[in-house]
């Protein structure tokens, strides 16, 4: 799969983007399509144009979980951009550049309830949505810890968070940028906050076609590059420190410990990796 | 026994009955005819209730229809009817549309609905088809049991309804028979039809209707004695309907 | 597509490892017995909101088929709200808007809520169809039976209405089907059925294809099977001498 | 107890989220039905024509894939086309082609109900002048059966409406889906399907409405 | 004209029609009459090949029908059929439903289908109803469209199925009005009727049939002379049809 020569023959790239993956990749109606994730697939088109000698025309093709994959794999997006977790079992299907995010799974509780950590969750009601690993991580976390509580499963994030709002579940563990991104659009952000254990730690990258090492290094080379240069730093700072459009709020989410690591050894490791340490 | 006074009825603007009044006594065999659309079918429906009217009254046995503290069910099934299209349900075999009306409305017990159901069925001669479906039996056939069916409930009068005009015509005859036979016992009998050979043959009066109104109402030997007594329009009816 | 991996379904849906007899015990579960629990669900929410599809969708075509005109009004709105909407906003509606206006449903499991509001909401065009099959028989056949001194009660229940839904059969089949199908928007309210287990487990084994093609059967079988039920039904049901089929 | 806050929707919001939606349903809407149509009357004759070779297929063709929900044909297609074609097809255009494929089984039996309705009489009556089977068809049958069906073939078109939204299952991008994203990113979903559940009451019961007007206008007069 | 040599059809393994030989030569009226489900419907669709037939052959103006290189739709545009219901098509008014067979079939421009067509409505005496949709009219009206329509493609003979039997009684006369009329001009034709009057007034000879099988063939003064010439299910038939 070159997927090089396809981009340079059309003239074209496709960029699989998501409606709504809190600020790493999501719309601003219309076709427009922004976001932290989005932002260092722009930057890495803009190498692709100068490998390929020509200018490109950039398409958003939004995705969704269930068809992200095959569609990178049919050919239909040459970039995912949106907010993937690699994973070893992904691996096998798809290649992931190196790690550009990092999510810690926490939980966002009413600031009222009282709830610090999962040691709290005896008897609780816990929301997450359908179709996310989230799901799978709290069945490890609940036979872990031998806990008993309720589950239920928001059709999408905006969803369970509305069951944490509305009172019907008491916790909603999910990935920390996209609550801090819930909270921080929410009527009163004050209402509520992210608490206790990281649950579970998963690297998000940007995924493209397996076997196509020409343009996983080119990835990997402005991530480099941008990481080198600070960029990224930056680029983290105005999408998750500073005011967002549409709204203009502040997701307030500080560069973790494991993301500035990553970024300092750069690596595409599986999320299995991660949990071992 | 059945005494029609002055009824009117509108659908919306549209007036199908004006003004009709007429009667008829224990025993007597009335005819009804007239062209398409002139309110005969209306009528007669007026007489058990089953289309309401705006104006006047009919009184059925001394009991008023216009009342609106009258049991129109109860009254309804002390008048038998036949239908045109038979209208036989189509989901009950012979017995069991002979036997419904006789439990749920009469209140018989059933063995004593079903003796009296094929009693009736014996009178109209199709004992032999008792537990057919309405349709696996020929129209006459069917016909004949929709007046088994009306008379299992013991009715005080009959109205008919064109009971023939849906048949083949050599099944007309089976039908008329049983009608015929029906009259000469004495059943007091209302029949919108165009056989005007029944009505020569056992009818008492016959009355003439035309867009709405009762144009005739004279005794059978008047209605076909001298045509020159009789209005245009009837004269017209006749000779359209006896033409051919 | 990549090589076909049937294996995912012995997986354990904890550890992802292979089971060998592909069902789970001592509380571990594998996909498959996840699959089979999720059909199970699908099966119930469809055949309990059927049911008060059936009930809800009849009473509201009587309804409309009666003489008194607010009666009438009453069952049109019924119709025309419950069938406007999608599906899925109104689940929206019953789980999220609704009991915070009425806090008290807030207590009503989710289960019965999407029964109910899959049943509503399937009661429109069953309502829609029964009085399309009462207003499709002949108007001499009420005239009969109130002309018998049957009362406006007796004469649906003996005479308008065992035929009417007999032939209604068909498009009915179509709406059981249906709601097999439509069951999915359980997954909305958070019941683990077919649709949801679909999404978590291509989700959690990468396996879209071997998932989808094996819910899918799982859909496809349900609604056949539906399918024969109502043609069972329809036979049975049949009368001698009417014309069969339609 | 409900506080809503609907003051995010501007224009700017509905012109951005929810206009490309609606643009999206209606043209899936229109093109899924005219084609869904003329193909389901395709499969409807074929079923009515009594030859064995032409009713297995257009039966099978019809009990399949009303067997199947929609939402997983549209995923079935938009990881199958690709494979048959060679080469990726665009959600919109896989969106497009699923529907009609899909609603053509439901409109064929509609129009097979349509064509059944028509009396026998009146096939006979169009031979007995002459006309060829394709002539009686055309001219005497499909007309009536059209006409016949158009409430029917319009509920299901009202029903196919609301189905695009369906379409989120490949990321193409419809009416309910621009209300979902807009409440997404504004996170407040509650005023958005209020708001929807309304947009998509007056649009599908003022649809209903001029249908039942249209009826009126172009029913057969009996 | 028309030639029907030992015709047999089957449904299944139900046989309707048994041997069936009778011919209709130009300018000749040739009733058929006989009990519902005799086989008299089927055999006049035989004959323009609405019905197929598994045995025999018919042959209209020279040309075989059971020929399968016989061009059917031709030979049918040339037979004119007046139905039992009519078979007006509802979706067209009166003017479209008299020129649409011509413009598409006979290949006439619309001016000239509409100049034949307006004619043959005077000729039935409904000019004033051109623009009218069939549902507009009346039975004895449709029908009367129905033979101008079947005349506006100039057709060599005409067969009516039952042509007045779902009609209101009044409206029979002016339907048989218009078929005398066709008959003393010489139009060749064959009528399925019960209309006795009809069949004693216009035509030449009179087929009754029973089961499926022709009993009688004969001259109209025949048929209608000595009874007991008949036999006995002519005769029974014949009784039932004229009783009332
Ligand atoms: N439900 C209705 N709404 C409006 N008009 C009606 C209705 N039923 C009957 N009519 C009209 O009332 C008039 C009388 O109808 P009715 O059926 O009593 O006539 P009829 O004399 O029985 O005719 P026929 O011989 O055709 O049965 C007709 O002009 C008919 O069109
Ligand atoms: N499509 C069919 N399939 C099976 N049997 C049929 C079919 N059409 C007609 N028949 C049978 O063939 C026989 C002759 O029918 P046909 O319609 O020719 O009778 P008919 O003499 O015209 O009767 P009627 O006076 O009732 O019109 C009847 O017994 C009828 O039941
Ligand atoms: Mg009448
Ligand atoms: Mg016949």
């Amino acid at each position: 799969e070159d997927t090089l020569k396809k981009v340079k023959d059309s003239g074209a790239i496709t960029l699989g983007v998501r409606e709504s993956s809190g600020v790493l990749s999501y719309t601003l109606g219309g076709a427009k399509y922004v976001g932290y994730h989005v932002a260092i697939c722009e930057k890495a088109v803009e190498d692709i144009e100068k490998a390929v000698g020509r200018k490109l025309k950039v398409n958003y093709q939004p995705v969704t979980s269930q068809n992200r994959i095959p569609l990178v794999q049919n050919g239909t997006v040459d970039l995912e951009c949106g907010s993937t977790t690699n994973n070893a079992t992904r691996q096998k299907d798809v290649a992931f550049a190196n790690t550009t995010f990092v999510e810690e799974v926490r939980m966002a509780v009413k600031t009222s309830s009282g709830i610090k950590s999962i040691a709290d969750l005896q008897g609780k009601t816990v929301a997450t949505t359908t179709g996310t690993t989230s799901v799978q991580t709290l069945r490890k976390n609940k036979r872990a810890e031998n806990m008993e509580f309720k589950e239920v499963f928001g059709k999408d994030h905006s969803d369970s968070f509305l069951l944490v709002d509305s009172g019907r579940a008491d916790v909603f563990v999910m990935d920390g940028s996209l609550l801090a991104g819930l909270i921080a659009r929410s009527k009163n952000p004050a209402d509520f906050k992210i608490v206790g254990e990281v649950l579970s730690v998963e690297p998000i990258a940007i995924m493209m076609r397996k076997d196509d090492e020409a343009l996983l290094k080119l990835v990997n080379a402005t991530i480099a590059g941008m990481v080198k240069s600070g960029e990224i730093n930056a680029l983290y700072d105005k999408w998750f420190m500073q005011p967002t459009p549409p709204t203009g709020a502040k997701v307030g989410l500080p560069m973790s410990d494991t993301l500035k690591d990553t970024l300092k050894h750069p690596n595409n490791k599986p999320m299995e990796d991660y949990a071992k340490k | 026994m059945i005494d029609i006074k002055n009824i009117s009825k509108w659908y919306g603007s549209f007036q199908v009955l004006t003004d009709c009044t007429t009667n008829v006594k224990k025993g007597e065999v009335v005819v009804v005819c007239g062209p398409s659309g002139s309110g005969k079918s209306t009528l007669i429906k007026t007489v058990n209730a089953l289309e309401p009217f705006q104006k006047g009254d009919i009184v059925v046995d001394g009991i008023s229809i216009a009342d609106p503290k009258t049991d129109l069910p109860k009254l309804r099934s002390r008048v038998g009817m036949v239908f045109q299209h038979f209208e036989l349900f189509p989901h009950l075999s012979v017995t069991e549309n002979l036997t419904l009306a006789q439990i749920k409305v009469l209140k018989r017990n059933p063995d004593e609905a079903k003796k009296r159901g094929l009693k009736m069925l014996e009178r109209v001669g199709l004992i032999a088809h008792k537990d057919k479906f309405p349709g696996q039996l020929s129209g006459g056939q069917q016909q004949r049991v929709a007046i088994a069916r009306a008379l299992s409930m013991d009715p005080i009068v009959m109205l008919f309804d064109e009971p023939t005009s849906a048949l083949d015509p050599e099944m007309v005859g089976e039908v008329l028979d049983v009608m015929v036979q029906l009259a000469n016992e004495g059943m007091t009998m209302m029949c919108v039809t165009h056989e005007m050979g029944f009505a020569r043959k056992v009818s008492h009066r016959v009355i003439f209707m035309d867009q709405g109104k009762i144009c005739e109402d004279c005794k059978k030997e008047d209605f076909f004695g001298d045509p020159s007594a009789r209005s245009p329009r009837a004269r017209d009816f006749l000779s359209k309907i006896l033409q051919h | 597509m990549a090589t076909w991996d049937w294996q995912v379904f012995c997986k354990n849906t904890l550890d992802g490892e292979v089971i060998p007899r592909c069902f789970g015990s001592g509380g571990d579960i594998t996909y498959l017995d996840w699959m089979i629990s999720a059909w199970g669900w699908t099966l119930s929410v469809a055949l309990l909101a059927l049911l008060v599809a059936l009930l809800v969708g009849s009473l509201v075509g009587i309804l409309r088929t009666l003489p008194d005109k607010r009666l009438v009004f009453l069952g049109n709105a019924w119709t025309e709200i419950f069938r406007n909407v999608p599906l899925l906003v109104q689940v929206f509606l019953w789980y999220h808007v609704i009991p915070s206006l009425f806090t008290s449903l807030r207590s009503v499991p989710s289960f019965v809520l999407v029964v109910f509001a899959l049943g509503f909401f399937t009661s429109a065009r069953i309502a829609e169809q029964v009085k399309a099959g009462i207003q499709s028989l002949p108007r001499g056949q009420s005239y009969a039976g109130l002309a018998m001194g049957l009362t406006l009660g007796q004469t649906y229940r003996h005479v308008l209405l065992p035929m009417a839904f007999r032939i209604v059969i068909p498009p009915l089949t179509s709406e059981s089907m249906n709601i097999i199908k439509n069951s999915s928007v359980a997954f909305a309210v958070s019941i683990a059925e077919l649709t949801m287990f679909a999404m978590q487990a291509q989700e959690e084994t990468s396996r879209g294809v071997e998932v989808y093609l094996a819910v899918t059967a799982l859909y496809f079988i349900s609604a056949f099977a539906i399918n024969r039920i109502m043609l069972v039904v329809e036979e049975r049901l049949r009368v001698p001498g009417m014309a069969g089929g339609k | 107890m409900l506080n809503l806050d609907f003051s995010f929707l501007n224009w700017d919001v509905v012109s951005g989220f929810v206009l490309k939606g609606l643009v999206f349903s209606v043209q899936l809407t229109l093109i899924a039905m005219v084609g869904g149509i003329v193909l389901g009357t395709l499969l409807a004759l074929m079923r009515l024509s009594g030859k064995k070779w032409l009713v297995v297929p257009a039966a099978f063709y019809v009990n399949t894939l009303r067997s199947i929900p929609l939402v997983m044909v549209i995923l079935w297609f938009f990881l199958l086309i690709p494979l048959l074609i060679g080469r990726p097809m665009g959600a919109e255009l896989s969106a497009i082609i699923t529907f009609t494929v899909f609603e053509a089984a439901y409109y064929s039996e509609i129009m097979r109900a349509g064509i059944q309705s028509v009396p026998k009489g009146q096939v006979y009556a169009g031979y007995a002048v002459g006309m060829t089977y394709s002539q009686s068809m055309q001219l005497i049958v499909l007309p009536q059966a059209f006409r016949n069906m158009l409430p029917v073939l319009m509920t299901q078109t009202i029903i196919l409406f609301q189905d695009t939204s369906l379409v989120y299952a490949i990321g193409a991008y419809d009416l309910l889906k621009g209300f979902e994203v807009a409440g997404k990113n504004f996170n407040r979903p509650v005023e958005t399907y209020l708001v929807a559940a309304v947009v998509y009451f007056v649009i599908c019961f003022s649809l209903s409405m001029l249908v039942r007007r249209l009826q009126k206008k172009i029913a057969i007069i009996r």
